[in-house]
């Protein structure tokens, strides 16, 4: 079943065409990678789907409801998380209380005047935010204001903010980028655990490595138009895709 | 207890103790001392300080937790006196109308002016927030002084209507009272060489600060408390996170608001005038500083930043050169004249050049506020009790203590 | 249609004293990135400049006259300027009345001192530090400033007369054949309005055409990436906060035979100018200038007897409803770049 | 209705230091009740304490430091330091240098801020804190009118300084309250046949009055007693408090046919507004064939000094001046010029006369109470003390007494010499009935001793 459907998506900044008629469609349960040359417009396209850019033309499905002209909020209300390139976390607040927020936002929806409820006594949300730090191995940091971490622990707290939101669908603004190859490697190991809940996901990602250990499905963007889509060692092997992407080198 | 962890709980005891023996411990000089000037003990400084405390303690659940700095908080303040000293014009001497119209009132002004100054953020909200309360204090000295009484300020006249009460008690307009007890009714207690003032005012103030006090410590512990704070670190983030920011800041704005039409509505009740400047710019600019000044995000310190200023206004403006030479007359003449004439621009009309250095001082050595100071003092404390103890748990002081 | 006309003049000279001090204020800002509390003290500090000079220059030696009699019935002390001694009555008394003028020669190396002094001794330390903070110190260092004046000048205004020859005003009707003394304007306000625009004009010329101007563009746009070349961005930054003092000064300056100083003047500045830069534009110069003689204008407009027959109050406030207006229809002010002081 | 002190003076105790012994140990408690049958801040050891409430910051700060030169100089005075200043030529003998009621006269000083609330602040601390029987002083009437209520429900006599609002002893007037000064229609009252003589009776007057209570009083004083001369006026235009530069208001005068401008400024509105007006070249101007004038109703030297040149030739009313020659202020310039340096304004006479008048209605009524104070002042006539024969007026707490219309002077001799004393206007001409329209409406109420 189809979780997301993207038709004829139009963007411009100014002169520039970010992205030039874009179709696109997300299998429930799957993971689809979208890579690209830089400036491809991948990120133009994640904002299009979050709401934080509005389309000039084009509509975007998640399931049956539009997202056109929803607020970010109200996008991730529905089910969609996001997780960006450079971590966008809450610096000054605890490792514990970056998970509840989101978490909170899941239970309670998009506003509650909770002024008088004790944040410290609501184990429902406390447990669950353990329990997502516990699954990215940041437990032991709990008490740690985030600024203070890594930056490889910054995008694991930032995906477990995400995950504590239970999404349907995940989006992933290159989660690896700047990483060692060993974080890497738990990141995808991580990533790859997440799959086992059934969460759909989208991934931008640089990191060939990671693409063709995770991707179900590959769309290949180029100057803001898709060139090429399909299974991972199809992409691989694709002389467009190659041309565009990887100035004709072979992988 | 009341639903505070054990820390918050001995905090609120600490603070309602030193309330309740403030009248002692404001005044540990003898009367009659030379250093008897330094005494703060006396009702109206005292209500005061809480006075302050409530509205720096308000402005602090904007402030410091949402970082949106208004520069208008004084006018809620004002508006709520207006409604103070109306309902006790019309209604009733008995303070509680007063004080609950005035929270009312803020509370709708706040909810007005909020909606508006909250569509931007950062320096173009505190921009917004100025303009609507130099706008309203502008207003209320001129056009507007058929409500306000203008550059007199609104007070009580022998022939209000008071349809709740009498429009005057022989010849003289009836006390404001809680219930049948006056305002300003004191007891005075004299041990030795001491003197100690016991006032209805003050200790009504103490109660609604104390009430005030909690409520902060519990929005501070809850999940909206949290939310605020998610709002300061950062906002984008909390509306990809599925959380909508702006009723967030609204209700923390009208909270605030409210908080400051409680302070103007205490003013009134202890002393029955609502003068047009307690809505000026420098009136806002004022609470700013007293939060900073004591610790923008902690619960305690912007009361702190609040007694400062008031006790630097009330204290050091009073002090003139007599009184120096009062001090200093036990040392030799020539000594005595170098010594005032090294003061002097410090004191009297001089508190203002005080005020300015200390601003300076604090913000310069003490990033955090005095908040920080006493943290300092704290951790050198700890360090000499268990030299091993470390904790690294928090790098910076979390906003929240 | 005459009330109109003289209403925009006023509307310019009240102007360009707003775009001077907001010029100052937003290029600091946009520079250093520091919410400067204290510029309405340095506009302040550059008129005392002015009642400084014209003190010095009237230094005098006491005589005394057994002739006259003071008001205690003592002969009466007369005081003759040194200078008039020294350069005769005539010069002398020429020279003390052109003290204003003079005062801007007397006041450039003063203000860049100050500025100097300002930067290094204290601005620097806060340029990492949260804007609340920098609103806080430059705030506390405005008052002391301010009552440091005080101490030494007093709490009343000290008149500072333009020289004699700038007294009365140009006939502007009469010049546009109309009957004379309905537009009439006074010459120093025309000389203040023409001096603004010569110091806005060179501001930008300085930032526009020299390499120094260029780099410090630059910085305003990117600062890292300028520190990046290696440029000595800080030392640059240091000359434009004292160029910023140097224009809030001779406005100050200037602004002296129009009212008389007073200590607390440049409070009374401070909140109208921050409201013009903000107006504007955080960092944007042009947006500074434009917005200080559009409040200005506008201001002028809502004086008048009719507007406020109409709307009553409305001169009060009218730069803040105006501010209101624009905030909330150009989110950024009139030229406002995107993210400045938005967090 | 009471504010409970205990009756005994911090001073007191100092002088009495030995006393802390154990005498003083065993805790003693008052209640209001105790006290009911005296009254607050009641004088017992061998010092009464006085409260100067003065502007020490803002705007009105150098009118505040003179009125405390002036309270410091009455203090030596009552206390029989110094050369005695107008206790000789006052005309009531009371007052015998040894302090008030033979109590060592005290003070302590507070900042008004010119605020309201920061004044109420002020005399609150000095009554509550530092025990004072009595609070004066002030630069503005907001203050004045706010003080004054206060002193009323607090329970101590209020000796108003320089305010000149009608509201003071008008709508706002209070049992515990008394002005010395005069008021908006006292100067109407005084300047407008001056003006006949010197502009004719076929004048039009274009107002600009400062918007608040005190500009609203002073406008409508001048413009009824300018027009029953005659004269009509064309516009009044309200100008805000807050304005410095006055040309969009300046302007307009030009475009109207008015042939006279009067400014209902005080302080820096004033000088601000009279050095753009003279700016404009107003004064050069002729309109229907007469020359252009200026009034300001309300003068001052501090403010003239602030205005420099541009006072020359206008006219204004004041309540007294230091070049005046009558024996008591012959009498008060001495000894303040001896002291300080430099004559004193007409708020340090206005203060001193204050303070030597409330000590000298102690000594008459022979308690500080302040019902007894108030029954001393009320209809008490004097002389000696500046201003020719003076009335305390017992129906409104106002003195009536002569009011000087002066001119700015034309070739000052000093830096103090501004102002030239025009006309001494008989107390009689600027006397009004106490329903007077203009001072329509509140009322005095009973006198309050706090206890």
């Amino acid at each position: 079943m189809e979780i997301l459907r993207v038709e004829g998506v139009n963007k411009s900044f100014g002169g520039l065409r970010a992205l030039n008629d874009v179709n696109f469609s997300v299998e429930e349960g799957t993971v689809q990678a979208i890579i690209g040359p830089n400036g491809a417009g991948k990120s133009t396209f994640l904002n299009c789907l979050i709401g934080r850019l509005v389309p000039d033309t084009g509509s975007v499905m998640f399931g049956d409801i539009s997202l056109t002209g929803m607020k970010p909020y109200e996008i991730n209300q529905i089910g969609i998380s996001r997780v960006f390139q450079t971590p966008e976390i809450f610096g000054d607040l605890t490792l514990m209380e970056n998970i509840m927020i989101p978490a909170l936002a899941k239970r309670d929806g998009e506003f509650k005047l909770h002024a008088f409820a004790d944040v410290g006594k609501d184990t429902e949300v406390r447990d669950k935010a353990l329990h997502m730090l516990e699954d990215v191995g940041l437990v032991e940091k709990k008490d740690m204001v985030a600024d203070s971490l890594s930056r490889g622990d910054k995008r694991r707290l930032e995906l477990a903010m995400c995950l504590s939101q239970d999404p349907k669908l995940l989006l992933l603004d290159e989660p690896t980028a700047g990483m060692s190859r060993a974080d890497t490697n738990n990141t995808i190991d991580l990533l790859k655990r997440i799959g086992d809940r059934g969460i759909t996901k989208v991934v931008i990602e640089h990191d060939m490595h990671v693409v063709f250990s995770l991707a179900d499905k590959v769309t290949v963007l180029a100057q803001g138009a898709i060139i090429a889509e399909g299974k991972p060692e199809d992409i691989k092997g694709d002389p467009r895709v190659q041309e565009a992407y990887l100035g004709g080198a072979h992988l | 207890m009341f639903g505070l962890n054990k820390k918050d709980t001995s905090l609120f005891f600490l603070v309602l103790l030193l309330v309740v023996l403030a009248p002692f411990l404001l005044n540990p000089f003898p009367e009659g001392s030379e250093l008897a000037q330094f005494n703060a003990g006396y009702p109206d400084l005292m209500q005061r300080f809480l006075i302050f405390g409530i509205f720096a303690i308000g402005f602090n659940i904007l402030f410091g937790l949402t970082g949106y700095l208004s520069f208008g908080h004084a006018a809620f303040l004002g508006v709520g006196s207006y409604a103070g000293v109306w309902m006790m014009k019309l209604l009733t001497m008995n303070v509680i109308p007063a004080i609950f119209m005035s929270v009312v009132f803020a509370g709708l002004f706040s909810l007005l002016v909020g909606y508006i100054s909250l569509r931007r953020s950062g320096i173009y909200f505190s921009i917004l927030t100025l303009a609507f309360a130099q706008m309203s204090f502008s207003l209320a000295y001129s056009v507007l002084t058929p409500i306000t009484n203008g550059e007199t300020g609104l007070q009580l006249a022998l022939d209000d209507p008071r349809i709740l009460g009498v429009s005057s008690e022989n010849g003289a307009i009836p006390a404001a009272n809680f219930f049948g007890i006056p305002m300003r009714e004191s007891f005075e207690l004299s041990m030795g060489g001491w003197l100690f003032t016991f006032n209805a005012g003050y200790y009504l103030c103490a109660v609604v600060m104390m009430i005030a006090f909690y409520v902060a410590i519990r929005i501070f512990r809850s999940p909206f408390g949290m939310m605020l704070r998610a709002v300061k670190s950062n906002q984008q983030r909390m509306n990809f996170t599925g959380l909508n920011s702006r009723p967030y800041t609204l209700a923390a704005f009208v909270i605030s608001g409210m908080y400051a039409g409680l302070a103007g509505g205490l003013m009134v009740a202890m002393d029955p005038l609502a003068g047009a400047e307690r809505m000026q710019w420098t009136a806002s600019g004022e609470v700013v500083l007293m939060t900073i000044l004591g610790g923008a995000g902690t619960l305690i310190g912007p009361v702190l930043g609040a007694g400062f200023i008031k006790y630097c206004e009330n204290i050091f403006s009073k002090i003139n050169d007599n009184i120096l030479y009062d001090w200093f007359a036990a040392l030799p003449q020539g000594l005595a004249d170098f010594l005032v004439f090294v003061i002097h621009p410090f004191i009297g009309k001089g508190w203002h050049l005080t005020l300015g250095i200390m601003f300076m001082l604090i913000v310069i050595f003490l990033p955090g506020g005095i908040m920080e100071g006493v943290e300092r003092i704290g951790r050198l404390f700890k360090r000499k009790s268990s030299k091993d103890e470390n904790s690294t748990a928090r790098p910076k002081a979390a906003p929240a203590e | 249609m005459d009330a109109i006309l003289l209403q925009i003049l006023n509307g310019l000279d009240k102007g360009s004293a707003y775009a001077l001090i907001a010029l100052g204020l937003t290029l600091i800002f946009g520079t250093l990135g520091v919410v400067n509390f204290a510029h309405g003290a340095l506009f302040m500090i550059g008129a005392f400049c002015a009642v400084t000079l014209s003190r010095l220059l009237s230094l005098s030696f006491v005589t005394i006259d057994e002739t006259q009699k003071d008001f205690l019935g003592n002969p009466l002390k007369v005081e003759t300027p040194y200078v008039e001694a020294w350069f005769g009555p005539e010069t002398g008394a020429a020279i003390i009345d052109w003290s204003v003028p003079l005062a801007i020669l007397f006041s450039i190396p003063i203000m860049a001192l100050v500025g100097l002094l300002m930067e290094r001794g204290l601005i620097k330390y806060f340029y990492k530090r949260p804007h609340a903070d920098q609103i806080l110190v430059t705030f506390g260092l405005a008052i002391v400033l301010q009552e440091i004046i005080k101490y030494f000048f007093g709490a009343n205004p000290i008149p500072t007369p333009a020289p004699d020859v700038f007294a009365g005003s140009l006939d502007f009707g009469a010049m546009l054949g109309m009957d004379p003394n309905i537009i009439i304007y006074p010459y120093w306000r025309i000389v203040y309005f023409l001096f603004a625009a010569v110091i806005i004009g060179a501001v930008f010329a300085f930032l526009q055409f020299t390499t120094f101007g260029m780099v410090v563009r630059a910085g305003m746009a990117d600062r890292s990436t300028v520190g990046l070349l290696g440029i000595n961005i800080d030392k640059r930054f240091t000359v434009m906060f004292a160029l910023a003092a140097v224009v809030a000064g001779l406005a100050g300056v200037m602004y002296a035979p129009i009212n008389s100083p007073n200590y607390h003047m440049g409070m009374d500045f401070l909140v109208l100018s921050f409201v013009v830069v903000v107006v504007g534009g955080m960092g944007s110069l042009p947006g500074a200038v434009l917005a200080g003689f559009l409040l200005g204008i506008l201001e002028s407009f809502a004086s008048m007897a009719q507007v406020v027959a109409l709307l009553p109050g409305i001169n009060q406030i009218i730069i803040y409803l105006v501010a209101i207006v624009i905030l909330l229809t150009r989110p950024r002010g009139l030229m406002g770049r995107k993210g400045v002081m938005e967090s | 209705m009471s504010l409970i002190r205990k009756p005994l003076n911090r001073r007191s105790i100092l002088r009495a230091g030995a006393l802390g012994g154990s005498a003083l140990a065993m805790p003693t408690i008052f209640t209001s009740r105790a006290w009911s049958a005296g009254y607050l801040n009641e004088p017992t050891g061998a010092t009464v304490t006085l409260g100067f409430n003065v502007p020490q910051t803002g705007p009105y700060a150098d009118e505040g430091a003179d009125e405390l030169r002036a309270y410091q100089l009455a203090v030596e005075h009552l206390n029989g330091e110094g050369d005695g200043g107008m206790l000789n030529t006052f005309s009531s003998k009371a007052l015998k240098g040894n302090g008030i009621l033979g109590k060592k006269v005290e003070y302590v000083t507070g900042d008004t801020q010119t605020k309201s609330d920061a004044a109420r602040a002020s005399a609150k601390s000095m009554i509550e804190k530092d025990g004072a029987i009595m609070i004066t002083g002030g630069s503005s009437s907001g203050v004045a009118v706010a003080v004054q209520a206060l002193c009323q429900e607090a329970g101590v006599i209020f000796m108003a300084g320089l305010t000149h609002s009608n509201d003071t002893t008008g709508k706002d007037k209070k049992a515990n309250g008394f002005r010395h000064f005069f008021n908006s229609y006292m100067s109407g009252a005084a300047l407008a046949p001056v003006l006949k003589n010197a502009y004719g009776d076929d004048r039009k007057a274009y107002h600009l009055t400062a918007d608040y209570n005190w500009g609203y009083t002073t406008e409508q004083a001048v413009r009824e007693s300018t027009e029953s001369l005659g004269w009509e006026t064309v516009e009044t235009v309200k100008t805000p408090l807050a304005a410095t530069d006055f040309s969009a208001y300046i302007t307009p005068v030009l475009q109207s046919d008015a042939d006279v401008l009067v400014l209902n400024h005080y302080g820096g509105n004033m000088v601000n507004s009279l050095t753009n007006a003279v700016q404009f070249g107003l004064r050069d101007k002729q309109v229907n064939g007469k020359n252009f004038e200026i009034i300001v109703p309300l003068y001052s030297r501090l403010m003239a000094k602030g205005a420099g040149e541009n006072v020359k030739g206008i006219f204004g009313s004041t309540n007294w001046h230091w070049s005046l020659q009558d024996e008591g202020s012959k009498a008060f310039v001495q000894s303040f010029g001896q002291k300080y340096g430099f004559p004193p304004s007409q708020a340090a006479h206005t203060t001193y006369v204050q303070a030597l008048l409330y000590a000298d209605a102690c000594e008459r009524a022979g308690t500080f109470n302040p019902c007894g104070v108030v029954e001393a002042l009320e209809g008490f006539e004097f002389d000696g003390l500046g201003n020719g024969k003076t009335l305390y007026r017992a129906e409104d707490h106002q003195c009536f007494k002569d009011v000087l219309v002066v001119k700015g002077k034309e070739n000052p001799s000093s830096a103090f010499d501004l102002l030239e004393i025009v006309e001494v206007t008989p107390a009689a001409q600027v006397t009004y009935p106490p329903d007077h329209p203009q001072f329509a409406g509140g009322a005095l109420g009973t006198c309050n001793p706090g206890a």
